[in-house]
């Protein structure tokens, strides 16, 4: 009977849930219940995202206004692949989260914190299956301020200038978003995405238009953290809790990839941005750029959550890199990736997260000797790591395998070369800590309170772990996803109306 | 003329709008930015508003003898976003006060000093 | 005449945000916001956006002031001279200001009934809301049932905000204890305060009724009735208004409020409409919008009265405890 | 009509007045008399305007108005007495 | 026809007596003398622009409301003047006679 | 011959990858008991190397075999066939393994290693993953198993877990993943998007490859890419690997890993160039002469070094170049040769290296300075060393002969008498390299300071040690009798032949 | 709840009402009995204050209240003029002031509305007030001199005094 209605449900349980979260004072319900309802939430994603692999595009008119006069939910396989991440991460985070907020946050803030995810997860969801520009901007002011308040929650005081810098950067994001969909707006006389892009592609080339997507672009660039507009990143995702770091790597900015992907190819029309305003080249040198610079800063640190920040801000330079390409088998990789970074990322912050748990810190330092101490958490961190550096029957490797041979399929020989090249210094970075890890000593061999990570924390890191391989083998769901996906977004932005 | 005489509204919002962007990348202290990103977005806000305004129109509340309406989708738009901005102020305002509790102040560069001493 | 208070207005606005770029007192920065804010308001009643121009006075100028007051109280009044060179702030501002003036190159005129943004999607909101959804308020109609999910959505930020200052800051205790502060000494404030207060009460509660028939409704009523709890916080002190109301209460009313607002979505899907659909719930469409639309613009109010005044009280417990020591 | 507009002129000029002195004030005492002189001239503005539009009905928004100011005058004085141990309250104040 | 005139001379009367006031604002030498210069604007221009709105109304809702904004802002604006005033005494504000007072001290 | 004729064909590619990493496991139960544990061990080598025998007979008989496991990308499957040249390498391997599991038996006791457990286990997986690289029906899946060999022997190398073995496994790794990263997936992906399949296939996948700069390129990116092959500049790995115990030196890198690398290195050339097809392109011969150079200089180095192992390694390094200088010829014959030298070099070297492992397990001697008068002390040993010696220089009765011979015809046949005089010339330093050591162990009296009378050879080798260099160095002697099924197997391969 | 407490509330609850309706002018049922809640609730609340501050303060509306409020508009008429002399003619005529004005025998509840009127009036402004004294600031002494009249604290204290 509701099965018309899913395309709602990941963003509307969620939202329910929150106050209900709220209301629930004891911290172990609250932990319960918010797992339920992100673990639902996730069900529904999966059967949306196999609905609309079978039948396309679901359309849902809110409130029973057809748009473009009434908000439309409009999934389609793009978003519910990243629906269905997001979802996916967020549950298996609920679950890792129990001990490891007890361990991180103050007992009383339990209930806010899990409060702040479901509202930060209905945001996300919501950001991701909406069809109206406007409605876009408040359910990412919704994710944005529920994650200023996760990140905050540290008990780190880093954290809350961390957190402050992310306000402010997100802030001046959404506001440049604000600014671009008023100059949409402005020309078109309507916020619905589908209903822009017919009424966009009236415009050859239009000043206001022009402008209008570079704010849009320069905003969700900033949440998205492509690389001048990254410095927010790193900070806070080296003091947010654990958890929040593992959710946020995961989904965050993928989310922002997606909403960028989905400005791009529904909105304007690749035709249009890339082919009128040159954005292809743009985005293509800061993609490199970024996976440059920051992988190499990545090597450098000591702190290893900061080292697995710099590393996300690189690997959203591979998917920029994939959209850059402006093919659809760029788009595919993009979008790809956005779904195998999210188990990579993942795990190798649920491990840290682990290790900080144990030994209360994230330095490189607090590695030493920890194969041996926890060998589970280090050989789910070493998988990850190879996922990361792209070794073979991991699905890093996959969505690489496929960026690169789109970049061939273009003849750019030089960018699948640096690709590749890119990928080397993943080695450097994830080599140091497992060397360490292996190969060290540890600096207080008596000390016996570092033991393995609790089961509940080693689980979820396993699930992610795993399916890093399964996806790294069996790819069809993945590849035939992202695939159908993008061939979806690569038609022409007028077309998709057609689909209606 | 008649350009000038057109665009006069969207180029003094812009000038606002910039007014309130350039205080937040510049300004040191963490309050006066937050003042800033107030004074950027309520520009913006002006901007859209703008976008909705019919000369001779009248607020959209229906009355009678008034036949010409300004476009309310705009003002439902902003009426969000004002909430939005100011919820995002809040939060903001709330960071720096624990910043100054936990730093002693709450200057951005006398922070990163305190951060690089340990 | 509207076009020449616009730009005076907006001239007086240029100034403002001029004054405070180089002011180094933050109360003078503050109380200049609140101008800054009183202004942009009366611009939005000058271009006939007056929902939007009682949104702005009450959220803009009053709550986000009384909260940036409240936090300079505690992080002291003035800013530090600035060390840093302001040439790449300058520069960047003044890129994005050119993209901006470049972008207003091919805008449709300003106030003009031909341009696209008041052609397509609104004539449909202005000419058939009122029969669609019964509202006289246009703005109301949208707002509340068109685009009711945006201002779900904008419910759960206010929500958000709420959970974000309580973690970062907490509530007070409620407490017994009779400590110095608020205004005693203001004699002709106290007894002032107690007499308007319940006025202002009143007029909050009017304003969320009326939301329908002009402008107001459940945020603006939130935020005023917010507000008279405020005034009394500030004159008679935050143990006693935490006396008047209870934090815990406020923490339950402001999940109640979405979860009025979700729940009237929802009430929607059991009746065989879709989320938010109104509709369905009565016999009647018109009836059925607006008991919707009563029950939600309620919850939003509810929402918004109990997220700003704990948001308050968060800052001022801060402040007080700063006072005491 | 005139009249009206007569009035909204000289009450913008009103306005403009107590903004340059809230802009340029001598104390803070100054600042805070001109931003109050502001807040009122601004509620009798939107009630004058309402008149000079053709629709008198949005007189609540004026109330709102006068309303905010007299909290925001109260919340300026309840905290200015927290900080007021920062500097002098009468010195001059510093701009640049 | 004689309302209009009436109202015509108040609301004329009120903008004077507003920019009497900002003048005031101006030309009184300290904080104190500007208060009474502020106050005029609050008093008797609030009461005669508002009269005059009063009596182009047609005694309906609108004049109602008005008549509340009057009330409202002659209960709140005294109230304002004089707590500004009183924490500018706390405060340690002088008034001129008293600046004059203390000068005269330090010369003698 | 075939013990496993009841079952079916195909069904032995995977018993014989799948029974090493069963055996591994086996290991990790048995890991406490030490004699459970080698029995396991041999067991394991014994049985995959009936499996391996099998494949060889049904080859012989011409029976096809070939197995798909997954669907991993779109069109791309990890799959395996049998084609001679693998079965050969297969043989050779593991044939080696159970002589080495032997050799391992008695070294790692008598040298009190720590971690036997992990030490056997990673060497299973490594076998496992030669196994499949040997029967490995597409670039990708040789790719994804040659960078999995990468990964399992890195544990291997690092072994001794001291500062110097640490060091050693970084440039192993880093040298190893980078070039198989940057050049050889790059080389793989160029191929997939230029022929649209990366199946081995006689005669070569390309189309047409004298016009293509592209396919130019590809060659000198596999060449280098397979860093394995330790053309030089990439060759630094092999000595730094040195760190390793010696049955690693021995089993890995004298034939596991670089024969990998060699035999990849082969097959391309046979099987996605074609033998015939490599004269026609431009960077053949560039690549040839760069294979020439390593012969040479690596002999020159290897001349300087004192240290045994350290020796031998830039011998092997020399060596490794003779088959891709063989596999670049574009000569049938040259290619019998090269392929030919897979098992003579493979047998010759690991008796050298066994020779190495039983010295310094008995006398703790690792320069070559110090073996002086060695002969009367171990003579056994040092009897075995010549032998292993000889073969490598390529002097009968060794099988090193027929190798060389065929190497020396196919470059007289090709006219590249550049080519003959380095292998002429280089023999010769082989000469000045490796024969003074077993010459002046027995023909230069024993320094004062030598172990006592008593000291014996059996007394302080172990005997499985000693067996197992038996077996190595009569095999050296029999191959030069008995090449014949040898011979007959590479016959099988299509474009190669001793025929002239 | 005594008999005065009674009274106090339905005085509170009767103004409130009165308020709602001339606010809103509907008279629908539906909107009429949100009114009727709205003020139910409020005064709830007025109760609450009250009890946690001890500071009731009943609105005064009776017939002298107005007659005070009437005579008031007139003085600040006459002293608004006297002030806008002041401000067009030259500053020279300033002779700002400051003295203390007994209020101890006006009834507590009205010195309020005594030092409101001061504020409102031109020309003078009520800078403390305390038990004992008011502390008055004016632009010219004759100000207070006609203050130290008493006429306007006589009124006040009139005001409440036939109440209480």
């Amino acid at each position: 009977m509701f099965a018309q209605h899913f395309p709602v449900l990941p963003i509307v349980l969620p939202l329910i849930g929150a106050p209900v979260c709220m209301l629930l004072a004891r911290s172990q319900l609250a932990w319960l219940f918010a797992t339920l309802i992100s673990g639902f939430s996730f069900f529904i994603s999966i059967v949306l995202l196999l609905t609309t692999l079978d039948q396309g595009v679901l359309s849902y008119a809110l409130g029973g206004w057809e748009p473009p006069w009434g908000i439309e939910m409009r999934v389609d396989v793009a978003n519910a692949l990243v629906l269905s991440v997001v979802t996916g991460l967020s549950t298996l985070v609920l679950v890792y989260a129990k001990q490891s907020i007890d361990k991180e946050i103050d007992r009383n803030q339990h209930t806010l914190f899990y409060t702040a995810h479901l509202l930060c997860l209905a945001g996300l969801s919501g950001i991701l299956s909406t069809g109206d520009a406007f409605n876009l901007f408040v359910f990412l002011e919704i994710s944005s301020l529920a994650t200023y308040t996760l990140v905050s929650l540290a008990s780190d005081r880093r954290a809350l200038t961390a957190a402050f810098r992310y306000l402010v950067m997100g802030t001046i994001g959404a506001t440049f978003i604000l600014i671009g969909v008023g100059m949409m707006y402005m020309k078109t006389g309507t916020l619905n995405m589908l209903d822009l892009a017919a009424r966009i592609a009236e415009y050859d080339s239009n000043r206001t238009l022009n402008t209008g997507l570079a704010f849009i672009l320069i905003g969700v660039s900033i949440k998205l953290a492509l690389f001048p507009l990254h410095m927010w990143l790193p900070p806070a995702y080296t003091h947010a809790p654990s958890a929040v770091s593992a959710f946020l790597a995961g989904t965050a900015t993928k989310v922002a990839v997606y909403v960028m992907v989905r400005f791009i190819f529904t909105i304007y029309g690749a035709e249009y941005v890339f082919h009128e305003m040159g954005m292809d080249v743009i985005l293509l040198v800061l993609a490199i750029v970024a996976i440059f610079n920051c992988s190499f800063v990545a090597t450098v640190q000591s702190n290893v959550k900061t080292m697995l920040a710099y590393s996300s801000v690189a690997q959203i330079g591979y998917m920029i890199l994939g959209i850059s390409l402006v093919t659809s088998a760029g788009l595919m990789a993009g979008l790809l990736h956005i779904f195998n970074h999210a188990l990579m990322k993942g795990a190798l912050f649920m491990a840290v997260g682990a290790v900080l748990f144990r030994t209360g810190s994230a330095d490189i330092k607090a590695y030493y000797g920890l194969g041996k101490r926890m060998p589970l958490t280090m050989a789910a961190f070493t998988i990850a790591g190879l996922s990361i550096i792209g070794v073979p029957l991991t699905a890093g490797f996959v969505s690489k395998w496929y960026l690169v041979t789109a970049a061939l399929e273009q003849q750019h020989w030089l960018i699948a070369f640096l690709i590749l090249t890119g990928s080397l210094l993943a080695i450097v970075y994830i080599g140091r800590v497992l060397e360490v890890a292996y190969f060290k000593e540890p600096a207080d061999p008596t000390d016996t309170t570092i033991k393995e990570a609790p089961v509940l924390m080693l689980i979820p890191m396993w699930i992610l772990v795993l399916a890093n391989i399964y996806f790294g083998i069996d790819t069809s769901l993945s590849v035939s996803a992202a695939d159908a996906a993008s061939k979806w977004l690569f038609q022409p932005a007028a077309d998709l109306g057609a689909v209606r | 003329m008649s350009f000038i005489v057109d665009y006069y509204n969207y180029w003094i919002v812009v000038f606002l709008m910039m007014a309130g962007f350039y205080i937040v990348i510049s300004a040191n202290n963490l309050v006066k930015k937050v003042v800033g990103l107030n004074i950027f977005q309520t520009s913006v806000f002006i901007m859209y508003i703008s976008i909705g305004k019919v000369s001779g129109g009248s607020a959209p509340i229906l009355a009678d003898g008034i036949t010409s309406y300004s476009n309310p989708l705009p003002h439902v738009l902003i009426l969000t976003a004002i909430v939005v901005g100011v919820a995002t102020t809040a939060v903001g305002l709330a960071l720096i006060v624990r910043i100054k509790r936990a730093y002693g102040t709450v200057e951005e560069n006398e922070f990163k000093d305190k951060d690089a001493l340990i | 005449m509207a076009e020449l208070i616009d730009l005076v207005l907006l001239g007086m606005l240029a100034i403002t945000a001029l004054r405070i770029i180089f002011l180094k007192d933050l109360f003078a920065v503050v109380m200049l916001f609140g101008i800054y804010s009183f202004l942009s308001a009366l611009i939005f009643v000058n271009l006939d956006a007056v929902d939007v121009a009682f949104t702005e006075a009450a959220v803009g100028a009053g709550i986000a002031t009384v909260l940036m007051l409240g936090t300079l109280a505690l992080t002291g009044r003035k800013e530090k001279a600035n060390s840093h060179t302001a040439l790449l702030p300058l520069l960047v501002v003044i890129v994005t200001g050119a993209a901006l003036i470049y972008g207003t190159l091919d805008m449709p005129p300003f106030g003009d009934p031909e341009n696209p943004a008041n052609q397509h999607v609104a004539p449909r909101y202005i000419e058939e809301s009122p029969q669609e959804v019964g509202l006289p308020n246009m703005v109301t109609s949208v707002l509340a049932s068109y685009r009711a999910f945006d201002t779900l959505g904008e419910t759960a930020v206010v929500f958000a905000a709420a959970i974000g200052v309580l973690s970062l800051l907490g509530l007070p205790k409620q407490s017994q204890a009779t400590i110095e502060s608020g205004l005693k000494s203001h004699l002709v404030l106290r007894v002032v305060a107690k007499l308007i207060i319940p006025l202002i009460l009143v007029f909050a509660l009017y304003v969320q009724f009326h939301g329908d028939y002009g402008p107001g409704g459940g945020f603006q009523a939130g935020v005023i009735a917010a507000a008279a709890i405020i005034l009394y916080a500030l004159v008679f002190g935050l143990p006693l208004a935490t006396q008047v109301i209870q934090p815990k209460l406020l923490k339950i009313l402001a999940s109640m409020g979405v979860l009025i607002y979700a729940a009237t979505g929802v009430a929607g899907l059991f009746f065989g409409g879709n989320f938010l659909d109104y509709n369905v719930l009565a016999s009647d469409p018109v009836a059925g919008q607006h008991i919707g639309i009563i029950v939600i613009e309620f919850g939003i109010g509810v929402t918004v009265f109990a997220a700003i005044l704990s948001i308050f009280y968060g800052f001022a417990s801060q402040a007080e405890r700063a006072n005491i020591q | 009509m005139l009249v009206l507009t007569a009035t909204s002129v000289a009450i913008l000029s009103v306005m403009a007045l107590a903004l340059a002195r809230a802009l340029k004030a001598d104390t803070v005492y100054d600042r805070i008399l001109g931003v109050n002189m502001v807040g009122t001239k601004t509620a009798l503005f939107i009630a004058v305007m309402g008149f000079l539009g053709g629709r008198p009905d949005f007189l609540d928004i004026a109330i709102v108005y006068a309303l905010i100011n007299f909290i925001g005058m109260i919340a300026v004085l309840r905290f200015f007495e927290y900080t007021a141990t920062d500097g002098e309250p009468g010195d001059k104040e510093q701009s640049s | 026809m004689i309302l209009e005139t009436l109202s015509t001379i108040l609301l004329i009367s009120g903008a004077f007596f507003s920019l009497t006031g900002a003048i005031g604002l101006f030309k009184f030498p300290d904080f104190f003398t500007r208060v009474h210069a502020a106050s005029v604007t609050d008093s008797i221009a609030t009461i005669l622009i508002i009269s005059g709105l009063i009596l182009r109304t047609d005694f309906d809702l609108v004049a109602i409301k008005l008549l509340f904004i009057l009330v409202f802002l002659l209960l709140t604006s005294p109230t304002a003047s004089h707590a500004l005033a009183k924490s500018a005494r706390h405060g340690g504000l002088l008034t001129l006679a008293e600046i004059r007072d203390t000068q005269n001290k330090d010369n003698g | 011959m075939n013990i496993w004729s009841a079952l079916e064909p195909s069904q032995l590619i995977n018993l014989s990858i799948i029974v090493p990493v069963i055996g591994a496991a086996l290991l990790v139960f048995a890991g406490k008991r030490p004699n459970l544990r080698e029995t396991v061990s041999i067991a394991t080598a014994v049985i995959l190397f009936t499996l391996v025998l099998g494949i060889a007979d049904n080859t012989f008989n011409q029976v096809p075999m070939a197995t798909t496991w997954v669907v991993l990308l779109s069109g791309l499957n990890i799959a395996f066939s049998v084609e001679p040249l693998g079965v050969l390498f297969a043989l050779v391997a593991s044939f080696l393994w159970i002589i080495t599991t032997i050799y391992a038996i008695g070294y790692m006791r008598g040298h009190h290693e720590q971690n036997q457990t992990r030490f056997f286990c990673c060497f299973a997986l490594a076998i496992s993953t030669v196994m499949a690289i040997c029967f490995s029906a597409n670039l990708l899946t040789l790719f994804i198993f040659y960078e999995l060999l990468t990964l399992s022997t890195y544990p291997l190398v690092t072994h001794a877990g001291n500062e110097e073995a640490k060091r050693g496994g970084r440039v192993y790794l880093g040298i190893l993943l980078t070039t198989s990263i940057a050049f050889l997936l790059f080389a793989v992906l160029g191929t997939w998007v230029s022929a649209q399949t990366l199946e081995f296939t006689p005669g070569g996948v390309f189309n047409d490859v004298s016009s293509s700069g592209l396919i130019a390129v590809l060659l000198v990116l596999f060449c280098y890419g397979i860093g394995k092959a330790a053309l030089m500049p990439f060759h630094r790995w092999l000595p730094a690997a040195m760190v390793a115990p010696t049955p690693v030196s021995a089993l890995l890198h004298a034939v596991a890993v670089v024969k990998a690398g060699v035999f990849s290195i082969l097959k391309i050339a046979i099987y996605i160039f074609g033998i015939d097809n490599l004269s026609e392109i431009a960077t053949t011969d560039l690549m040839l002469y760069i294979g020439a150079a390593t012969v040479l200089l690596s002999s020159f180095v290897a001349t300087t070094k004192d240290n045994l192992k350290a020796r031998l390694a830039y011998s092997t390094v020399s060596q490794l170049s003779y088959i891709v200088v063989g596999a670049l010829l574009a000569s049938s014959i040259a290619a019998a040769g090269a392929t030919l030298h897979i098992v003579t070099h493979a047998f010759g070297k690991i008796t050298l290296f066994f020779c190495a492992g039983a010295i310094m397990v008995a006398t703790h001697k690792k320069n070559i300075s110090e073996m002086v008068g060695l002969g009367h002390k171990m003579p056994l040993t040092m009897i075995a060393f010549a032998i292993g010696a000889l073969s490598i220089i390529g002097l009968p009765p060794m099988a090193g002969t027929w190798s060389k011979w065929y190497l020396l015809v196919g470059a007289l046949e090709q006219d590249k008498l550049i080519i003959v005089a380095v292998l002429t010339l280089s023999s010769l330093l082989n000469v000045a390299y490796l024969l003074p050591i077993p010459i002046k162990a027995f023909f230069t009296p024993a320094e004062p300071n030598q172990q006592p009378e008593s000291w014996t050879e059996t007394q302080h080798t172990p005997l499985p040690s000693l067996i197992a260099i038996a077996v190595t160095a009569s095999a050296c002697l029999l191959l030069f009798f008995f090449p014949q099924p040898i011979i007959d197997l590479i016959n099988l391969i299509p474009g190669v032949s001793t025929e002239f | 709840m005594d008999r005065k407490t009674i009274i106090y509330l339905v005085t509170w609850t009767l103004i409130l009402a009165v308020f709602w309706l001339l606010l809103s002018g509907f008279f629908k049922p539906l909107l009429l009995s949100f009114g009727l809640a709205s003020v139910v609730l409020v005064v709830v609340l007025v109760r609450r204050m009250d009890n946690t501050d001890n500071q009731p303060q009943k609105p005064s509306l009776s017939l002298p209240f107005f007659r005070y409020i009437a005579w008031l508009l007139g003085q600040i008429v006459l002293s608004s003029s006297q002030v806008a002399k002041l401000v067009w003619g030259s500053s020279k005529r300033l002779s700002p002031t400051t003295t203390k004005l007994p209020v101890a025998h006006i009834p507590e509840d009205s010195r309020v509305l005594y030092a409101n009127s001061i504020t409102m009036t031109p020309g003078t402004l009520s800078v403390d007030i305390d038990d004992n004294y008011v502390t008055v600031h004016a632009l010219r002494e004759d100000s207070i001199k006609s203050l130290q009249g008493g006429k306007m604290a006589n009124s006040v204290a009139n005001i409440s005094g036939d109440k209480n």
